[in-house]
């Protein structure tokens, strides 16, 4: 599992690759956490493009995240997760809750 | 519930979180040899993936030298049987744990029995506390259309 | 030879055909943690593959309700050891067995050893004539360049 | 594992797809024989443009077809192996005995 961040203005961007389950639950939540206490950050966009897997640790740290930006009136969008992701995303409920795009363009577009 | 057995594997690993990721993908390769969908098989990996980070978060509290046993079979009409067994610290009042969203832990999202009932046909959890949990995931493959006009 | 041991696994199944893909993948899975290539993986599967094939084969006669046991471990040093068991006949000359090409079933290469031999660093068999063989396949992987750099 | 033979003329191509080992060996050797002795086949193309693995059995069926066709003086060869099969051809020494090429057509242009 990979994690690359990048921030444009005021919206982080993290992509990751590879299975993201409780090896790198943790990691990724740390990350996450420091760069929204110490940058101007409000948005958040988690790119799943190369996820090839997710369970419910992977899903745990997404659904925290959105407390926190939506606690903070921020937005939080997920984009580019396959069928097979997006299947477990939406058994779980989280669509109702993060909209989904295709790709970060499609983001940008609304 | 009794099967004729046709194959099993039975692996044992120590708690480290990596061993979740090696976990799904062994039980997904012996299931492999049910025929069954890559769909299914994705389903197969995820409900270990749930009962094996289970027992390394919950029943060790994260301690990495403790030991995980799965055993997996496969009976002759394509059931798959899997047991994740453990000798954490037990589960005091089973039928809480497996409420959906239930969770001991604030930050988890208590999805992981939820998900095991959800994909597999039937779950079974015994627990005795301060000795450990048995978690038993059944499912029966039904017959891809092929193979039924076969 | 020791080695800190960072992680293990160990399965067991019974001596049928298709566990030996099983076998393959579940020790290739493992050994991803070594964070080694893709052509090293393929090789480690091949070696596991051999001995394997071996036990079910030779050690067996092709029997296939007896059991198999594979052992894994990773040391901190990027070191993969593992260690494939059987309880079968047994190998009266190791020395011979081990030999390129020899092979006591004509239809056979005799190559098993020798893809073991090739692409392990080392390769320890012990065998009891009558109660079973164990091989020890041992190698360790080298840094990558971008973390030899890192 | 998948076996598909065809005939052409006197030659048989047969096609593997998915790891080939043990558990194959033994069915494609007798599928194999079978069409050698029934039909005016002489010779044959074995393609492993789908194998992902192979071991010394998989290795050892190739071998022991070669020995029946070049016993009738036939031609054998191997077409389509991935980069990993044909590393293990080579390392085996199988590549000097049956010529190996990238694609059924190469074979008839020469
Ligand atoms: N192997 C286990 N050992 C001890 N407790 C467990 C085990 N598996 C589950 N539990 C308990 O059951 C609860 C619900 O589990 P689960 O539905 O998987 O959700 P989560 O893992 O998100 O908490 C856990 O919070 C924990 O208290
Ligand atoms: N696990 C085993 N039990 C008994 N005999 C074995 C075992 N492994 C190998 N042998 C013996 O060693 C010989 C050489 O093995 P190998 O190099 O793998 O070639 P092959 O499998 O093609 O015969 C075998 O033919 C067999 O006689």
């Amino acid at each position: 599992m990979r994690i690359e961040c990048k921030q444009v203005r005021s919206t982080l961007v993290v992509k990751l690759s590879g299975e993201f389950d409780m090896m790198i639950a943790d990691k990724l939540r740390r990350e996450i956490d420091s760069r929204l206490e110490s940058k101007q950050i409000t948005n958040l966009i988690i790119n799943l493009e190369k996820v090839t897997f997710i369970d419910s640790s992977g899903l745990g740290v997404i659904i925290g995240r959105y407390k926190k930006i939506s606690s903070q009136k921020g937005h939080m969008y997920i984009v580019g997760a396959s069928a097979s992701v997006e299947k477990i995303l939406t058994f779980s409920g989280i669509n109702k809750l993060i909209p989904i795009y295709k790709n970060e363009q499609d983001i940008i577009n609304i | 519930m009794a099967m004729n057995i046709r194959n099993y594997m039975r692996i044992e690993f120590p708690s480290l979180p990596e061993n979740v990721s090696f976990a799904r993908a062994s039980v997904g390769a012996f299931a492999a040899q049910l025929d069954c969908t890559l769909e299914e098989i994705e389903e197969v990996k995820l409900v270990v993936s749930e009962a094996v980070s289970n027992c390394i978060i919950h029943a060790y509290d994260n301690r990495s030298n403790e030991k995980i046993m799965v055993m997996a079979s496969i009976g002759l009409e394509r059931e798959l049987e899997i047991l994740v067994e453990d000798t954490g610290k037990g589960i005091a009042d089973i039928s809480q744990a497996m409420e959906p969203t239930y969770s001991s832990d604030e930050t988890r999202m208590g999805m992981g029995f939820t998900f095991m009932k959800s994909f597999m046909d039937n779950v079974e959890v015994r627990s005795i506390v301060g000795e450990g949990t048995s978690v038993t995931l059944r499912r029966t493959f039904l017959y891809h259309d092929k193979e039924a006009l076969a």
